[in-house]
This record gives C-alpha cells, structure tokens and sequence, in this order.
C-alpha cells in the first residue's frame, strides 16, 4: 500500500498544474452544454491534443498525440483538470465509443478518414443502439438493413439517441441476417444522418429535458461498405465498446462533488434560523452518505491498482455501476429532504437551489439506474459472473407445461 | 365494530373514481399541468357536482356532514388520477380549521360557500412546521403584512386562511389591497403553492387573535392526512402500472413481470402498501372520531405514506424501466406527486419529531 | 367505519371481564414453559372451556363449548385475557391444527376418539411436516409409508418438530404413493409416539435453545386405518389446517407488547446518564417503528372487518406474515442498539436485560422469517395470488437447454 | 501508487489464512466456543508462531514493524473463521497506545513482550465511549478503583489496559491485589468481554496522568479498524457459504442458486461488501500512514460494516433456510460475531455522531 505517486509522475503532475495555471483561463465553460462543440471549445481541444492531455494515446497518424498508454498520467489529468474544475476537452460517443472501435476493428481507410474528424470536433456522432422493444435485451433489436445491390436498405426505430438532433453521423446496429440466432444476425454501421429517410423525433424525460431522442428509419440507404467489421459481427463490435461505456457509469469525483455540495447545503441552509447540520437526523445521514462516498473512492482506486499491475479481479468492477447510481440517487435525496418545501422546487422558480439540480439530479440517477441495464441486470450479471451462480434456466416451451 | 367501508363509503369512493377515470384522463391531466395553476374550472365544477367540497361540512350549513375518513377516500381517488385539483386545501383544511376557531357566523358563511364550491381558499401553514427565508406575517392594527411561503392552491384561490405565529388564523380575500401572489413552480405540475406577500392587507381572524392554535393543529393534521391518502392513492395506481405493464412487455423472449426478481419488486410495494392504506384509514378516522389520536395519527401517516410510497415510486418506474423514465407513459406525474406530497407540511423527520413530542418522548 | 361494539358485545366483554377479575388469580404462568400441560393448567383450560372461552365452538359432544362462530366474540376474548395479562388456555397444534381438521375431514370415530382429550391436554400432539430436504418445498416430503397387510411401515425423517419429545401422538404426512404426481401421493397418518422405531433428538437453534427436534422412522408400523381422508389426499387434508397455521402468525399484539416494551427501555436506560429517548436518532426509529406497529393493528382490524362480513379481500391477508415478522425483528433491533453493548449480553450474564430477550427474539423472529415458508416464497405467493403475476416458468429440460 | 495487497501482503493474508482453515475448523471453533475464555493456547501459539502478534510492534522491540493495514488483513482472517483469540485488543488496541504514550522504558518492556506473545493485554475503553450502570475508574495516589465495563478480552489476559476518564491509561496487572474480573457472557463465544472491579489496585501509568487522551483515541481507532476488518472477513465467508449452499440445496427440482430472488439477494450481499472491503482498506491504512485521516476513517470504517454485515448476516441466514436457524451448520457463529461487532466500541449511531463532530460538523 502506497499512496504517493513515483518521481517521473510527480513531474507529470506538476507539468498539467502548470499547464492549467497558464492556459486554464482560455477553456470554455466546464460543463457543455447540450449542441455541437463551439469554436472555443474545439480550440482547447486542439491545445489538449498537443499537450497530450487530449486523445493521449491516440497514434499521431490519426490525429491524436501518439503516447503509450499509461494510466496514471490519464489518471493524474483527470484529477488535475477537476481539481482546477477546467474542461477536460470534448466529448461524446464519437470520441468515448466510436474511435477507440476503430482503433481496435476498423479497417485502416475508416481510421484514416474518421478518427481525425472525430477528436477535433468537426463530425459529431450518435449511437444507435437501444430500441424500444429491446431495452435490457439489447440484442433482441428489430432495425433491420436488407441489401439492394451495393446498398443496405433500413427500416425500423432507434430510442435514447442523445444529440441525434446535431450529429453528422450515427454508429448503428442493424440486423442484417434476420435468421441467425439474435447475437449473430447484427452488424455496425456508420451512417450519416442527413441520409434521406432519417426523422429524429425529441424524447422528453421526466426531468422535462429532450436530451435524448428517437431516431425512424424508412427505407435509409446507405452503401455496404460503410460496416464496422464483418457482416453479423456487429454484436463483437458493440461490445469492444460497450466496455468503455460500462467504465465511464462509475465516477466516483461525481459523488464526492455531490457529496461536497450536500454538506455545504447542511452547513448554510436554516430552518427556523437554525442551520440544518444542527440536526442530529441529517447529520446522521450524511455521514452514512459520507462513509459511501469513501469507500467508492477508495474502490476506483483500487480497481485503477488492479489496471496498473494487470491483475484482474472481476467482482469489484461488477458492482461499481449498481452501487455507484444508488449512492448519488441516496445523496440526492438528502438534499431534498433537507430543504423541505424548497426541495420540491423546480424549472425557473423562485427560492430555487442550485438551479433544480438536486431534483434533476435526482431523477437522472434514477434514469441511470435504468439505463445501460437497469438494476435487476446489474444483479444477473453480478450472481452470474461474479459468484458463479447459474444463468436464468430457459422457460420450457408453453406446450409442455 | 366495522374497520372498512360503510356501503355508502364505497358508493362515495366509486363515484369520484369513475369521475376521475371518465373525467381524468392522463392527456387532461397533461393540459392542466401546462397551466400551472393545478386548477381545472370543468373537474372542479365536476367535484362540487359530486359533493365532495361539502364531505367535511356540517348539515347545518348545507354540507353532507361526513367525516375526515371520507374525505381521505376522495383524496385518494384524486391522488390515484393525479388529479389537478385544490381539494385538500379548500374541502379539508380549511373547513376544519373554520368549524373548530370561527365564530358562528362566520361558520355559516364560509362553511356554506365551502359546501357549494363557491369559495376557494389557499391554506398557508408551513411556517407553523419551520420557517424558510425569513418568512413570517405580522399583525398590527387589524392589518396583515409580512411574507408567508408555499401557501397551498393559493394559485386558484379567492381567499387564503394563514397562520399568523402559532396560535393566529386570518382569512384574506385574494384580491384585497397589499395582496401579492407569487406563484412557486414545483415538480408536480398538478398540484401548486406559492409566496404570499401581504403589505397592510385586511383580514378576518378567526376566533379572535391568538384563539386559534387548536384550529391551526386540526388544519395541519387533515392536510398531513389528506398528503398520506394522496400518496396511498398514487402509490396504488403506481403499482397497478407495473404490474400491468410487466404483463405485456416482453425481454429474453418472456413477459418481464414472469421474472423472479422483478415479481419480488412488486410483491415488496405490495406488501408496504397494504398496512399502510390501514394507517392512513385510522388517522383520517381519528380526525373526526377520535381527537385524542387525531395529531399523532396524522404525523404517522404522514411520514409512513411518505417513506413506502417513496420506495414505490422508485420501484414502479424502475420496473417500467426506459419508459419509466420518458415522459411517453407519464408515470413521472405519479413520481412527482408522491415527491410534493413528501416535503410538503413537514418532511417525514420533521413530522415523526413532532409525534414524539406529542407524545411527550421529546425533550 | 365504526369502532364500537354492539350492546351485545359490550356486555359479552363485561361477562369476560368480570370473570377474569373472579378467576384470573388461578391461571398459570402466561407463557407456557416447554413440556406438557401442568395439573393447574388443565384445571384452568377445563374452567375455560365450561365457560366458552376456549374450545368455544367445538361441539359440545366432542367436549367442547359448542358455541356459534362468531369472530367478534373471540377476539372481545382474546383482546381481555391479553389486557388482563391472563393465560388463554392450552395451546399447540394438536389444539390448532389437529382438532380443526378432524372437524372438517375426519370420520366421526376419529372425533369422539382424540378430540376431547386433545383439548383437556390430556393428549398433546406434535406435527410432523417439514423435512430436511423439503423447506420451502414441503410437498416434496420423503418419508414413505409402504402398506404391509393391515399396517403402514413408515421410513424417513422429520424436523423441525417442535415439543416432539414430550408429545403422545404425531400428525404426520407421509408419501404413500411413490409414483403419483407430488402433490396426490401423501397421506395424514395419526402416530403414536411411543411406537417402536421412532427416535426423537433435539435439535439446538441458533438462540441455543433446542425447542425443536428432528424425528427419525425406522420401521414403524402402524394400522392403516389411522388416517385422516383417504389415501393420497394429504395434502389437501394438511392444507386445511395450514389456514389455521397461516392466520397465527400475524399477530399484532405481539408487536404492540414489543413496542411498548422497547420505548419503556428508551425512557429508562442512560449512557453517560442521559436517557436514551433523548437522542433523537432512537426517537425518530421508535416513531418509524410506532408507524408500521400502528398500521398492522388496524391492518388486523381490517382483516377482522372482512372476516365479520363474509368479505374477502385476498391481497391484505397475504402480506401480513411478510410485514409482521420484519417488523418485529427490528423493533428487536432498536432495542439492541439502543442497549450498547448491554445489547449482545446473552445467557445468564450480569447486567443482563429482560433475560435476553431482545437477542434471543432478533432471532427468533429471523427464525419466523425464514419458517412456514421464506420471504422469497412470501413474495412469490403475493406477486402470483394478490398480483396475478405468473408463476415461475418451468425450466425447459436440461437437454434441450 | 499502489491501493492493494503488496506480494508481502498477500502472502502474510495468505499465511493466516491457511493457519485459520487447517487449525481452525468449525468444530474447533466450537470447543473453544464452550470454554467461553475466547482463548485457546494452541491457536494463540500458533499465531504468536506466524509473528502476527508483533505486526504492529516496531523493529527495534524485536517486531515486524508493520502497519495497521497489515493488522487489519491478519483480524480479517481471524474474522473469516470466527477465530476465538485475543488479537484485536493484544496486537492491535494496546501496542498503538504504548507507542503513542509510554515512555521508552515503558516502550521496551511491553512492545517486546506482545511481540514475542509473552503478555495478553485485556483492554477496556467503554466508558470513553459511553458509560452504563454508572461504571467509572478513579486514580487516588497511584492507585486505581471503580468499575471498567466491557473490558476486551479480560477473561485470556494477565494485564489490562484501562481508560481512566478521558484522558489517562493505565496498566494493572490481572493478579494485583483489588483486581476482580467477572465475565460478562455474550451472544458472541468465540470473543468475551468482562466487568473489571479495582479496589485500590496498583497500575502503571501510559506516560503520566492526564496525558493519554491521544494514546485512548488512537486505540480506540485501531479497535474500530479490527471490529471492521473481523466483520469483512466475517461477512465474506457468509457470502462464500450462502453461495456453495444455494449451489447444492434444491427445492422445486432446482438448485435454489438459481432463483432470480435468491440470486439477487447474493448479488447485493456482495455489491455492499466489495466497496466496503476498500473502506477498510483505507481506514486501516490511515491508521499507521495518514493521522489526519485515522480518526474520521475508523469511525465510517466502524459504522458503515456494521450496517453492510449485519445485512449480510440476516439474508445468509436466511439463504440458508431452516438449516440456517439451526446449530447444525454453525453459521450463527458468524451471524453472532457480527452482531457483536456492531454493539462493541461503539455503535453506527455513536460512531457517526463521533465522525461528524471529529469534522467540526456537530454542534
């Protein structure tokens, strides 16, 4: 157990701190907002790219700064640029799924002409994935792509499509041979979105936010060399990404931050003139809340310990995501109890606390806990996987009951 | 001994769900919320039809002289609809609060009016639980000014009853001078409150100054009532959402709701809300039959409702997993309801410290 | 809703009433000690009886009181000896479970032949049900009863066979047709216990105390006309008396005596001389607590409500044993924590309270929790008879998996 | 930057670990159980054999000079088995206090000694946390009277190390003159605790009186990080051993590990323990490399497995069903060592409130 960080990485450290003091005031806001990358914005991150602080490890043919992988650097930007609470540079699935799908099956064309594009912010990306009939069974999607001459033809209905109203392009899963057993009849597409034949309609949540939408497809044409890897194999493909997607649900920083801002809430807010954290009850709470906190932190340390020395213990990764969303939902609700009446308070009104965020937040992490397989699946995946207990027995067909 | 529905109990409560069920629909529902005023002229008219503004008033003054039981039937009914209506405030706070600390005349006149739907009165008691930004009305000279905070349905109100400290009840007219409403947008867009500001206003007090503590209790313990049906109604419709959705939705080629764990989930809200609704049946009993019950009664179905439905809005629209989350189905108005209903008149804390105290376990 | 009592009733409960004030000072000790029934309880159950406060509608001509049902009258009895603090009488299951059976399916020989000394207690019973290998699963009994001429030759083992050692007779299921479907091959059978072949060992619980027994048949033969229905509907005939078994779990009282007790601690009990009830962490579980034990006491009433008006409400009855035994475990629970480290003293140690009740309850109420069928069969009996949820699908054929 | 068992760390885990699993069978744990000393010379030798008792003792008094992440790994172990042995207040509480207080005589004489398992130290620091039955130990002229409560480990020990007020640590030797230990029996067999009666005994202060509030706090930490680590170990194996049991036990002609119920409860027993194994970490590790830290992580360390293993304790019970209530396999060794872990140093209430207050966050 050490918890310094060697010599050569002190170094590094000191490098990014002094590279955030000097250009730190010319990163656009932290948080972006909801459209495509502003000038700004892009500009920063041609500077992060430069530095390395950017695609790090993407190879300089592409685009990228072409360093080796080291994950404490990676490790020790993130901390410095939240520390410094700067942009960390854009982001998105084009960047976070897209390109490192590439990267690892893409032929060397597709690299050469999307990966470049994609970390400088000039083509924006959506993921087609989900589908409305297909939620916790992601494989079970309907969309299907019949070829017509050197062109597949779409058909069928994508849902939860973040930024589908101003992507350039979308990586898609299509079923391509409808006969093959489902995990086998799926193939990736990239397909841009001004296809005629694509309507992007807004979803609305129940945070009243149309963040997400759902994407019909009629008779979309798209040529056939436009796949990700071979014809049915698009399942493979997804999941090279689908483990980067799993990786980025478990953001500790996120709950210490929530965690942070909750116990400054307690400490300022009076009810009757005396301040919350006077309460044994909320005081109570936090420090359970606190105690959670800690130890997510400590466990994505020791799971970046486990990445460092190549190790591979699969039970603390399971969980990190079902108990990671709980935890922020738990911290939430701390939030909103404490402000009483004020915590029910919402869009542009008056007295309102941090601009709604805690109910927001509140039912966002509730959608997390849906989202990318809700809780029930966390736990199939944690028995099965974790400890070895057996898969759901397969129903036996209804005649024979 | 009978611990249920009188047959004339079911007819009330069946009466108002088919009201609800015809009358109610979710896209109405989605209008009203659009409004922001958590009124509706037709569904209220359609209410006052029904009789149900005149549960709580006597015989005397026109009213059907029923009791707080009844009265948390038909606020269940409206919670189960989520629907956009100042029931609680107008048709049960304010005529307890009237019939314990108001003249007689004053009785007859504002209980009568209650009973034909002709007045509606914002309720604002929150700073009796614990006051927010400063907020406090003072009376000088027969004139009510300061700031009052999440005055319940002030929105669609002609008057406002307001505590005045702890131990004051003044109704204002609306629309009198120095009135300034503010409305307060919230998460549940079929219910409302909002700021009061009163500078120098005129108002009637009832019972006299300083008489009217009892009155102030009555009025807290029906709307904590009328909060605990509410959620039992919404928790209910809820549940009823999920199962039948986890009846047709398909996964792994099977209905989601033949699945082990997710029966489990539902079983769990079940269970909860079972006693439960038994809880919320006794306190609202207890607030016309048994006064020495009637507050802590009132602060455990409270705090009770708000705890089980909070688990059952978290479980329900995670059972209809994306779609839970969507507006497309718009479970999130039960969500949102069950939300206010927990914060408003004293989170589940605050109101479980007052049982104590009530019951002399306090400090 | 009207919570009073026809005149009738109220001058029923003055006649208890007064009775208990004349006769209560006779009774034995409330909780009946393990072992059979002493002199003076037998003396007290036959005074109870002669008045119709036990045995109440029993036929007179099987010893009983011979009363008509009438539900309210029960409990206005039930309600006054718990006030009063009084014993009710003989308890057991050849009382609760054995003599309602023989009412509804036995033959009029089996009546006049067990009921009468079974209610005197001049007869005490055990149940032997459960098996090792079939918990939750009861109907997949083992022990076998093959005919031989005119006898029954039993082999197999029981648990979870409470007063067992001290018992003269057993109700027990037996498999009496191996090739039957499981539910149409069990037998009721009524065994003497000091048959040869029967071996009775205590079985020691968590708690430390052996209270149950396991029960092993080697060989025991018994005449085949002691049995209750026909061959092979066991089940059924069991199943009758599990009603009865059903409803003695949920019982309210029980929790309101707990409760009272627990806050009597808080108000009583201090560290560092503060009471505990002042700190307002124990204060807000005890109101939580109060909360739920309020709600199954009127839930009770509920139930008794629909039972007086011939009403049948399925899903209120389903759910109470779930509730009810958590319940009681953590209002054991607040005990224990508010008690410290006094909370894990056990046994016969020095500061001691209540003589280790609060341990020994947390676990027994786990014990409950767990018996007559687990939490998860809870579950599955409310989501598939209250809900109408499906049942669990048969697993297809390992073959065809 | 290394968060994780270093290949010495590993091994010394891996060491106890199989000294536990070969010496240390349930039906050894049994006997000892009986005796209800919470000691058995052979396991305490074979431990003393392994070193552990000198984990915390410094090089230069003959010991490993280790940390107390190390500590904490080795009572893990000792947890995992419900070892009875007198390890958390010998090698653990008592070494960090003599280090922090004592003098270098002092230093020397006792460090060497618990290194070499020569002396057991029974420690008692109940009162610090929260007095009962008006326990409280008093200094007059160099002698020490009164009543220490729950003192760790007594029953095994020739001296005993006891908080006298806030802020004084005194030494007495088991067989001094005035000295009465009477056992007090607990649900937990495998560790005891006793009442420590002192009639004008002769002690030897820990650097003086008055000035062992750091060294009290510092062993109350450490005592807080072993009842953590122990439940850790103590709700892993229960997890181990619901898991094989589901795989074997079947019910409806399937292995009951194959239920979506039974499966999901599983998975969250060890969704809580994983995270909580890294707070244990951390908290243990604090207390030898990160004062800052110690206090406030030893006290969410505390609290936090408290509430995750007795979760834990309940639902392997009951995954085992009936076979889970009984003395047959054993398992309510482990459910009862948890159940004392919570109540012991400190319950989650307490050790909070303490967490917050430590933050500056209590009033």
């Amino acid at each position: 157990m050490d918890l310094s960080y060697a010599p050569e990485y002190e170094a590094f450290r000191q490098e990014v701190r002094a590279f955030l003091d000097e250009n730190g005031g010319t990163a656009p806001p932290d948080r972006t907002e909801m459209g495509r990358p502003s000038q700004q914005a892009r500009e920063w991150q041609a500077k992060l790219i430069e530095r390395g602080y950017a695609a790090r490890t993407i190879p300089k043919q592409y685009g990228g700064y072409g360093a080796e992988p080291d994950v404490l650097k990676s490790v020790i930007i993130d901390q410095e640029f939240d520390r410094a609470r700067v942009s960390k540079g854009l982001s998105g699935q084009g960047i976070s799924m897209l390109v490192p799908t590439l990267l690892e099956i893409g032929t060397e064309e597709q690299r050469q002409r999307w990966i470049r594009p994609t970390i400088t912010g000039e083509i924006f990306w959506c993921q087609g994935y989900s589908e409305p009939g297909a939620g916790s069974d992601l494989a079970s999607l309907q969309t299907k792509a019949t070829v017509d001459g050197d062109e597949f033809v779409i058909n069928g209905q994508k849902i939860w499509t973040s930024s589908a109203h101003f992507s350039d392009m979308m990586f898609v899963l299509v079923r391509t041979e409808p006969d093959a057993p489902k995990h086998q009849g799926i193939s990736y597409l990239l397909l841009p979105m001004d296809t005629p034949g694509i309507e992007v309609r807004p979803l609305v949540t129940m945070t009243g936010d149309a963040t997400f939408n759902e994407v019909f497809f009629t008779d979309v044409r798209l040529k056939t060399d436009q796949i990700v890897g071979k014809r049915g194999e698009g399942w493979m493909v997804a999941n090279a990404t689908l483990k980067h997607e799993r990786g980025m649900l478990g953001d500790p920083s996120q709950s210490a931050n929530l965690l942070h801002q909750v116990t400054e809430l307690l400490t300022e807010e009076t009810v009757d003139g005396v301040r919350l954290i006077e309460s044994p009850l909320y005081r109570d709470r936090l420090m359970r809340l606190q105690a959670r906190v800690t130890a997510m932190q400590w466990h994505s340390m020791r799971l970046l310990t486990n990445t460092l020395k190549g190790e591979l213990e699969l039970m603390p990764i399971l969980v990190v995501k079902l108990i990671g969303t709980h935890l922020n939902q738990d911290i939430c609700a701390l939030a909103i109890d404490a402000l009483g009446e004020i915590g029910v308070l919402y869009d542009d009104s008056k007295y309102l606390r941090a601009g709604g965020m805690w109910q927001s937040r509140y039912m966002f992490f509730l959608g997390l806990i849906i989202g990318g397989g809700t809780s029930h699946i966390q736990k199939n995946i944690i028995s099965e996987r974790g400890l070895g207990m057996p898969r759901e027995p397969k129903p036996a067909p209804v005649t024979a009951a | 001994m009978e611990f249920g529905l009188s047959d004339e109990q079911k007819m009330l409560q069946e009466s108002v769900k088919r009201f609800v069920e015809a009358q109610v629909p979710l896209d109405r529902v989605r209008e009203i919320a659009e409004t922001r005023t958590g009124f509706d002229t037709q569904i209220w008219n359609g209410l006052v039809e029904l009789g149900v503004t005149a549960v709580l008033v006597p015989e005397e003054q026109g009213g059907a002289g029923l009791g707080g039981f009844e009265a948390a039937l038909v606020q269940e009914c409206l919670g189960w609809g989520v629907v956009p209506a100042p029931f609680a405030a107008t048709a049960m706070m304010a005529p307890v609060a009237i019939r314990e600390a108001a003249s007689p005349e004053q009785q007859s006149d504002w209980l009568a009016r209650i009973a034909t739907g002709d007045v509606r009165i914002g309720v604002g008691l929150a700073e009796v639980v614990g006051a927010r930004e400063g907020a406090e009305l003072k009376l000088q000279s027969g004139k009510l000014s300061g700031k009052a905070l999440f005055v319940l349905d002030a929105q669609s109100a002609d008057h406002l009853l307001l505590a005045v400290g702890a131990n004051t009840l003044a109704l204002v007219d609306a629309r009198a001078n120095g009135v300034e409403i503010t409305p307060l947008n919230g998460i549940d867009r079929t219910r409302v409150f909002a700021e009061v500001q009163l500078d120098g206003s005129a108002c009637e007090l009832l019972g006299g100054e300083g008489n009217a503590a009892g009155a102030i209790q009555k009025a807290l313990d029906m709307g904590r009532v009328a909060l605990a049906a509410d959620n039992l109604g919404a928790a209910q419709h809820m549940i009823e959402k999920t199962v039948a959705y986890s009846l047709e939705r398909q996964q792994f080629k099977r209905v989601i709701g033949s699945f082990q764990g997710y029966k489990h989930m539902c079983a769990e809200m079940a269970a909860d809300v079972e006693p439960a609704r038994s809880l919320v049946w006794y306190a609202a009993h207890c607030q016309s039959a048994i006064p020495a019950d009637a507050s802590v009664m009132a602060c455990h179905a409270k705090a009770h409702l708000a705890e089980v439905c909070t688990e059952v809005a978290n479980k329900a629209t995670l059972g209809h997993g994306g779609m839970g989350f969507t507006d497309l189905l718009g479970l999130h108005y039960w969500f949102k309801r069950i939300g206010y209903n927990r914060q408003v008149l004293g989170g589940p804390e605050a109101v479980r410290a007052q049982a104590a105290a009530l019951q002399g376990l306090a400090a």
